[in-house]
């Protein structure tokens, strides 16, 4: 049973412009997306640069403002409640940022950017609050001693860890991983993707992992989104994404993601150019005379996409 | 529009650099003789003339006293007397005393509120930022000295206090561009948003998480108004709209200067007040250098 | 304010009002001893034309001895001392800066000669002839003269003036209740008549106008007769409205005198050259160079021969060019007196009358008010910080109207003795034991003195005098807490500011010394607000009838002066003395108030100015 | 780009709208009034009173803002009581004179603080560098006046070499070469003065820049090509260094203009700043008013100024 749901979440912002700076028109960053979240599980998120996805994230934890739409956290509606700093949705929802480097303050050492959510969420004593954070830097795998250290003294990787710790301090119940790991050496990126699995288990968390790597999605994900254009082009489970792509996008998608076993590499080229060309040809099937996408449409229990009825039948 | 005007000195100044500060800074001054002479200066200058002027008797040092009008240095006083006769040192250091509180109040009232302005509207953004950049374009379309000569013209009583919140009110606005521009794109930064997430308000992030990392830039600039602000003073008394002669100030020292006969015949009225602002604007510059570049990690000493 | 501006206001009125020290006299060594000798009245000085007034004795030479042989032709060299630019209205029914009076003087257009005490005479281009009984006064020009443009001068050139001032276009100050006097000016003004009734031209060269009334005053150039000529045949196609900005008044304005316009640069120089046409003949110069120099560097200007002379020259520059070797230092008295007044009643605007209510005054108490007087040490300060260019006043009326004034009148001299005497007989003790008297009812007395703000000298003066009021006891301390800036000044005194009970002022007294404007019942200008029926008596009788007759009008001034002793609403502080420094290849140049000069005389010694 | 620019003018309306109001309301305010002076014992109070009323000082403030805008709209100031002018005749002069002793005070600061200040960055922390440092902390601390008396007193007095006051020698023909000379030659020793004032923040920021740009990676790429030290400095350094201080110029002219007070005083030199402190001692409402908005309306164009110039030179400003 899904603990929050998002529905029909748009996220615009107005374009300025002509001669008294009027609002001339609107970019539709999120146009319409609705997602349901269970325990325990990892939603993907995954789309070009600047289709939108990070624009949901932050507007899912209240770093944007919402245009239109409804956030249900536990049968309440906290869409605007989500901008009051310290309520109980804002304890449960946390976020890992993509840069860890400038997510953290230069200013300060990591006890007291692991004790910020702590104090502001948790009413602890000095104690209590000193022993929360050795026990965060256990789990994210750190000496005690880092504590008084600053961020710049510590590698990528350890101050995404720092980073990490930082989110799971209040228990939280969703993190929102915005490209945790992106800029992140690749042998680094796996060991921060295996240990957030870890956690993961071990604190029951939920994810909602934002990415552009269909290779880091399929490693980490149960359902993925594919995202165009501010809006959902197909949704479903790992297995419907990866092993059934239905819309045209998702199929260009996945036909890029690079590959070095070098035996099929003529095969994969000439797959790729058929999509490409397919794409072309077909591209107006998949996207109305606007170039938006259609609403998505259900084509079996988990998996949605986004074509119109009729297309639907012919593929 | 607003921030490519912005044109200041320290337009390069990154924030942020990660050793705290104090420590930056204490290193760079221990590198650089000049600029560490400069702060000792300063510091005990400005001692010794606190702690000096409380030890004299501001209506005694005033009185006029006709017998030692013009004394050269030596006479009777070390550095003579002007046409009062009243004692030229006694003068520099209440004058002295005067215009550095002016100049310390003021770049506190400025900065204070320039800079919460300018971290507000810059971490906001959006209506508030608006409705604050208005303004202060309409302020930068001021011709601020010569509205500063006009409301003189009008108070009633002008004195220190008044002195002081006049200049304030036109010359906050300068440091709110300034800490607005910064603020705008510190606030971008993930880690504001971190702090967002997690519950911090927005007060604390603007003034606990944001403000320390523009420390530099704020200390520079705060050094820059007060070097400034000394030398409005100043300008002001020689136009004739400074502080009444009664309340010495180093501007009314320096305005004697505007009798073409002491300028050229009795250089102890004018000249030491003169150096004294020299050397107070030297150590501060030399100061507010030595600070620019503990900001800058690529120009740093050491 | 800045005292740069105070010397721009000082000079833009010559005769005007004027605080003590808010020009910009300063700064001075007390070793300075060639200055003793004003304070001893009867020392003897240079022979200045005025030496038989004790008083007014003359500190420097008005007239420039120079045996050297004259060049001939020649460009004299004039600064105009003035740290703003002149405004360029060379006319002198328009004019109103003083600047501007200093470069037409050796242009001028005015018909009469005066006297030593500026009185008219008939010996100018025209005379002047008064019938008391009939109220009239007929000019008649002495000869045929020429406009500086080869025009002749007429009658109506002497009328056209009134035309000018009593039109209703017309902006200036002119148009006053003096000019009222003349028969038809006010319907003229209103629009009622084309033009002034009592104005008639006789002849070619004769006006004869007719007044309401006729006074001592007319021979002042009072009573509103006019003592210049204007042009009509440029000046009366042009619409009145438009003359301030016309060419006539501003590019190439016509002249009587010694020299004609030549060019003109807005508000920085001017160039005269010789009139042709001068009445009196060719002047030895070619001509007349004037430019304005900032007052910061008048002295330094001098000193390496940049001009030959200096108009408006600032005596705070005295200490920088009295011991130049290239320069004589000519020097006159003002017409000028500062004072001290003390707050006796109240305006009515209602009524347009003073209330004097001295009992209910807190400076009601005579003896206080001398007491006050004595207490002020001038003599010092004007040794000191004027450097003998400014000496404690007597009376009321500057010695320069050597007929009028009264040399015998003692006025006050530094004594804190005596005034601590008279404040000791008048029952003002120090009852509490602060230092400070209280008054006789053993109340605190506190006294508020508004003064106007000026330079750094001003300040200290006004300190200094202060610390001498607290010499002898008194509270004296300074409404609003500071020196007050000019306009705030006046608009205080003479809406009788409750917070002011003295002040220090000044008058520039102008030609005509009836005091009348300035301390008459109806005179808004009465700031200490002081009259009493014997001083109303005194003042109609200076101005009467009766006071054509010089003696009597003479009589009358002394009585005066010794009633506004006696009384002691105000007590008179300080005459001053304006100087010209003189290059010394000029010669024959004289700076007095009564004498033949004539700038036609002046030659130079030299090709360029002493260095 | 010219709608930009036209759109900037139309902020400007409003701006200055303001502006005037509150300089009016506030020169309202100041005690006494152009007539004040005119008091002397020979004037009478009755006609001063008159002519006030005339000049419509009994009627409410804003009666008189709205009949002082409405000629304005006109192109009519309004007339200066202290000069007896039209106020727009009046300016019109001044502005002229304030204008070239500006433009040549830029010129001079310009070509005295862009040496100064590569020179100081490019020799960083050299004996060179130290002396320019100093030599801007020592200028930037000299008080306007004091400098530019004793200028005066030296180049112009003492040595003869410059005129001493006035803007153009009388003898000078209109229309000839002698007399754009005799002008110029008026405006130097003033202009020089400024120059001499305002070179510290160019040459800081010139400095500051320089050093800057040492670091950049397109330098060391310059460098690491082997092009020779002067030839980075001439083609790299410099030109990027010198970009920006196009966005000076407006901060320069508003400096200028507040500057032209004193400078314009001491030198006797006919201009804005000079007109400005005799109108606020005369009170003269009109002249006070249309100077402050005059100013205001130039503030606002050098600093679009600036950003014009920025956006050329500099390809990645765009100015909407």
């Amino acid at each position: 049973m899904s603990f929050m749901q998002i529905q029909d979440l748009r996220v615009h912002y107005p374009i300025r412009g002509g001669f008294f700076n009027t609002i001339q028109d609107h970019v539709l960053a999120v146009d319409g997306i609705s997602m349901e979240f269970e325990e325990g599980k990892t939603y993907g998120l995954v789309g070009e640069s600047g289709c939108g996805k990070s624009t949901t994230g932050k507007s899912i934890i209240g770093l944007e403002k919402i245009t239109s739409g409804k956030i249900i956290y536990e049968g309440k509606d906290v869409t605007n409640a989500r901008r009051q700093r310290n309520s109980a949705y804002n304890r449960d929802i946390q976020m890992i940022f993509q840069d860890a480097h400038s997510s953290l303050n230069p200013r300060k050492r990591v006890s007291e950017i692991l004790a910020e959510p702590l104090r502001n969420f948790m009413k602890l004593t000095p104690d209590e609050e000193r022993r929360r954070i050795n026990e965060l830097l256990a789990i994210v795998g750190m000496p005690e001693d880092v504590k008084l250290k600053y961020p710049h003294e510590f590698s990528g990787g350890q101050k995404q860890r720092i980073g990490i710790a930082r989110a799971i301090a209040t228990n939280p119940k969703l993190i929102i991983a915005d490209e945790p790991v992106s800029a992140l050496d690749l042998s680094v990126q796996a060991q921060v993707l295996n240990f957030m699995k870890d956690i993961q288990k071990e604190l029951g968390l939920t994810y909602l992992f934002i990415s552009h790597d269909l290779g880091v999605v399929k490693h980490m994900c149960d359902e993925i989104n594919i995202m165009y254009k501010g809006r959902f082009v197909e949704t479903g489970t790992k297995q419907d994404i990866y092993s059934n792509p239905e819309h045209i996008y998702t199929k260009r998608l996945l036909s890029a993601i690079p590959n070095i076993e070098p035996a099929t590499r003529d095969e994969r080229k000439i797959e790729r150019q058929r999509v490409e060309a397919n794409y072309q040809v077909e591209n107006k099937k998949y996207f109305d005379e606007n170039g938006r996408v259609f609403d998505l449409r259900p084509i079996s229990d988990t998996h949605q996409v986004a074509m119109t009825a009729s297309e639907q039948g012919g593929n | 529009m607003a921030e490519k005007q912005t044109v200041d000195v320290e337009k390069k100044t990154p924030a942020a650099s990660p050793p705290t500060g104090i420590q930056v800074i204490a290193r760079e001054f221990a590198k650089d003789k000049l600029a560490m002479t400069s702060l000792l200066f300063l510091i005990v200058l400005i001692t010794v003339i606190y702690v000096w002027s409380f030890l004299i008797d501001q209506e005694q040092l005033m009185r006029i006293s006709l017998r030692d009008q013009m004394a050269a240095p030596g006479e009777k006083y070390w550095l003579g007397a002007d046409k009062g006769g009243r004692d030229i040192l006694g003068q520099l250091i209440i004058g002295a005393r005067n215009s550095i509180t002016i100049a310390i109040s003021v770049t506190l009232i400025t900065g204070i509120i320039g800079i919460a302005i300018g971290l507000i509207t810059g971490y906001f953004g959006g209506w508030i930022d608006n409705i604050f950049m208005r303004i202060i374009d309409f302020f930068i379309t001021i011709p601020s000295l010569m509205i500063i000569i006009v409301f003189i013209s009008i108070v009633p009583k002008y004195t220190v206090v008044t002195f002081v919140l006049i200049m304030s009110v036109f010359l906050w606005v300068g440091t709110a561009r300034l800490v607005r521009s910064k603020a705008l794109s510190e606030s971008r930064r993930d880690y504001i948003n971190a702090s967002k997430t997690m519950g911090t308000s927005d007060g604390v992030i603007i003034f606990k998480e944001m403000m320390p990392n523009l420390s530099s830039i704020l200390i520079v600039e705060m050094t820059l108004n007060f070097a400034g602000n000394v030398g409005l003073e100043t300008g002001l008394s020689y136009l004739g709209f400074g502080l009444p002669p009664s309340t010495p100030s180093l501007g009314t020292l320096v305005a004697y200067a505007n009798d073409p006969f002491i300028l050229e015949n009795a250089w102890w009225n004018w000249l030491p007040a003169s150096l004294l602002i020299l050397l107070l604007m030297l150590a501060i510059n030399y100061v507010g250098q030595a600070i620019r570049r503990s900001a800058d990690a690529r120009q740093r000493l050491g | 304010m800045n005292k740069k501006l105070l010397a721009l206001l000082a000079l833009l009125m010559a005769f005007m009002l004027f605080l003590a020290a808010c020009n910009n006299e300063e700064s001075a060594t007390p070793d300075d001893g060639e200055n003793g000798s004003e304070t001893e009245p009867g020392t003897g000085g240079e022979e200045g034309e005025e030496g038989e007034e004790p008083a007014s004795e003359e500190l420097f030479p008005t007239v420039l001895e120079n045996e050297g042989d004259a060049i001939e032709g020649g460009t004299l060299q004039a600064a105009l001392v003035n740290d703003s630019p002149f405004q360029g209205i060379f006319s002198y029914v328009l004019y109103e800066d003083a600047y501007d009076a200093e470069i037409m003087a050796f242009a001028s257009n005015i018909i009469f000669d005066t006297d030593g005490d500026f009185l008219l005479t008939n010996d100018g281009i025209a005379s002047l002839e008064v019938d008391g009984e009939a109220k009239t006064a007929t000019i008649t020009i002495n000869g045929d003269y020429k406009w500086s443009d080869g025009e002749p001068l007429k009658a109506e050139d002497i009328i056209q003036p009134y035309l000018i001032i009593g039109h209703p276009d017309y902006s200036g100050v002119r148009y006053d209740a003096d000019f009222q006097n003349i028969v038809g000016a006010v319907e003229y003004h209103d629009g009622k008549a084309d033009t002034i009734s009592g104005i008639e031209k006789v002849d070619d060269k004769t006006v004869k106008i007719t007044f309401n009334k006729v006074s001592p005053a007319i021979y002042s150039g009072g009573d509103g007769l006019w003592t210049s000529a204007e042009p009509s045949h440029i000046l009366k196609d042009i619409p009145v409205a438009e003359l301030l900005e016309s060419d006539a008044v501003r590019v190439n304005p016509v002249t009587l005198g010694a020299f004609k316009f030549d060019k003109i640069v807005p508000g920085e120089s001017v160039s005269l050259v010789r009139n042709e046409n001068y009445w009196k003949g060719q002047a030895k110069l070619d001509g007349v160079v004037i430019e304005t120099v900032p007052s910061a560097s008048a002295a330094k200007a001098m000193e390496t021969g940049e001009y030959d002379i200096a108009l408006s020259f600032p005596t705070s520059a005295y200490e920088n060019v009295k011991d130049l070797e290239n320069v004589t230092l000519l020097g006159r008295q003002e017409l000028y007196y500062s004072y001290l007044g003390f707050k006796l009643g109240k305006y009515n605007y209602d009524t347009s009358l003073v209330e004097t209510d001295v009992e209910g005054s807190k400076m009601g108490d005579a003896e206080l008010r001398k007491a006050m007087g004595y207490a002020l040490d001038i003599e010092q300060v004007s040794e000191v910080f004027y450097f003998g260019l400014r000496e404690r006043a007597n009376s009321l009326i500057p010695p320069v109207f050597a007929s009028f004034h009264d040399p015998s009148l003692e006025g006050y001299s530094y004594d804190p003795d005596m005034a601590n005497q008279i404040l000791d007989d008048a029952g003002y003790e120090d009852t509490d034991g602060d230092g400070l008297r209280e008054d006789p009812n053993g109340e605190k007395l506190q006294i508020m003195l508004a003064a106007m703000a000026g330079d750094e000298t001003q300040e200290q003066v006004i300190n200094y005098y202060l610390q001498n009021w607290k010499e002898v006891g008194l509270d004296v301390q300074l409404a609003t807490g500071r020196l007050i800036e000019f306009n705030t000044f006046y608009d205080k005194v003479q809406a009788d500011d409750p917070e002011i009970d003295i002040f220090m002022g000044a008058w520039g007294t102008g030609t005509n010394p009836s005091p009348s404007g300035l301390y008459s019942k109806t005179a808004v200008y009465n700031f200490s607000r002081y009259s009493s029926d014997e001083l109303e008596g005194l003042l109609q009788a200076i101005d009467s009838e009766e006071a054509l007759d010089a003696e009597f009008r003479a009589k009358k001034f002394r009585e005066w002066q010794e009633y506004m002793a006696e009384v002691s609403a105000v007590i008179p502080m300080q005459f001053r003395y304006e100087l010209m420094p003189v290059n010394d290849r000029v010669k024959n140049w004289d700076y007095g108030y009564d004498t033949e000069f004539d700038y036609i005389d002046v030659e130079l010694t030299a090709d360029a100015p002493v260095k | 780009m010219w709608k930009t620019v036209v759109r900037r003018f139309l902020v400007m309306i409003p701006q200055l709208f303001v502006l005037s109001l509150l300089i009016f309301i506030m020169a309202k305010f100041m005690p006494g009034d152009p007539f004040t002076g005119l008091i002397t014992p020979e004037t009478d109070p009755a006609r001063i009173e008159e002519l006030r009323q005339k000049a419509g000082f009994y009627d409410p403030w804003y009666i008189q803002y709205i009949n002082w805008m409405g000629n304005a709209f006109q192109g009519d100031f309004g007339r200066s009581y202290t000069f007896n002018q039209p106020v727009a005749n009046l300016i019109g002069t001044r502005a002229l004179n304030t204008f070239w002793l500006s433009l040549l005070s830029v010129v001079l600061l310009y070509l005295l603080a862009i040496p100064l200040g590569v020179l100081a960055g490019r020799y960083q922390d050299t004996l060179l560098d130290k002396s320019i440092v100093f030599y801007s902390f020592i200028v930037y601390a000299i008080p306007t006046f004091v400098l530019g008396l004793i200028s005066l007193f030296f180049f112009g007095y003492e040595l003869g070499w410059f005129p001493t006051s006035g803007t153009v020698d009388i003898n000078a023909e209109a229309g000839t070469f002698g007399y754009v000379w005799s002008k110029f030659y008026h405006l130097l020793l003033p202009a020089m003065v400024f120059a001499v004032l305002g070179t510290t923040g160019v040459i800081q920021y010139l400095r500051t820049e320089i050093i800057d740009s040492k670091t950049m990676d397109y330098v060391r790429t310059a460098r690491a090509k082997g092009i020779p030290n002067n030839k980075v400095y001439s083609r790299h350094i410099f030109r990027n260094s010198l970009l920006p201080i196009a966005a000076f110029l407006g901060f320069t002219i508003t400096n200028l203009l507040g500057g032209s007070i004193f400078i314009e005083t001491i030198f006797g030199y006919q201009g804005m700043g000079q007109l400005f402190v005799q109108a606020i001692n005369g009170r003269d409402y009109s002249v006070i008013t249309t100077l402050v908005m005059l100013f205001g309306f130039l503030t606002l164009l050098g600093s679009l100024l600036s950003d014009i110039i920025m956006s050329i030179v500099d390809p990645r400003i765009r100015i909407d």
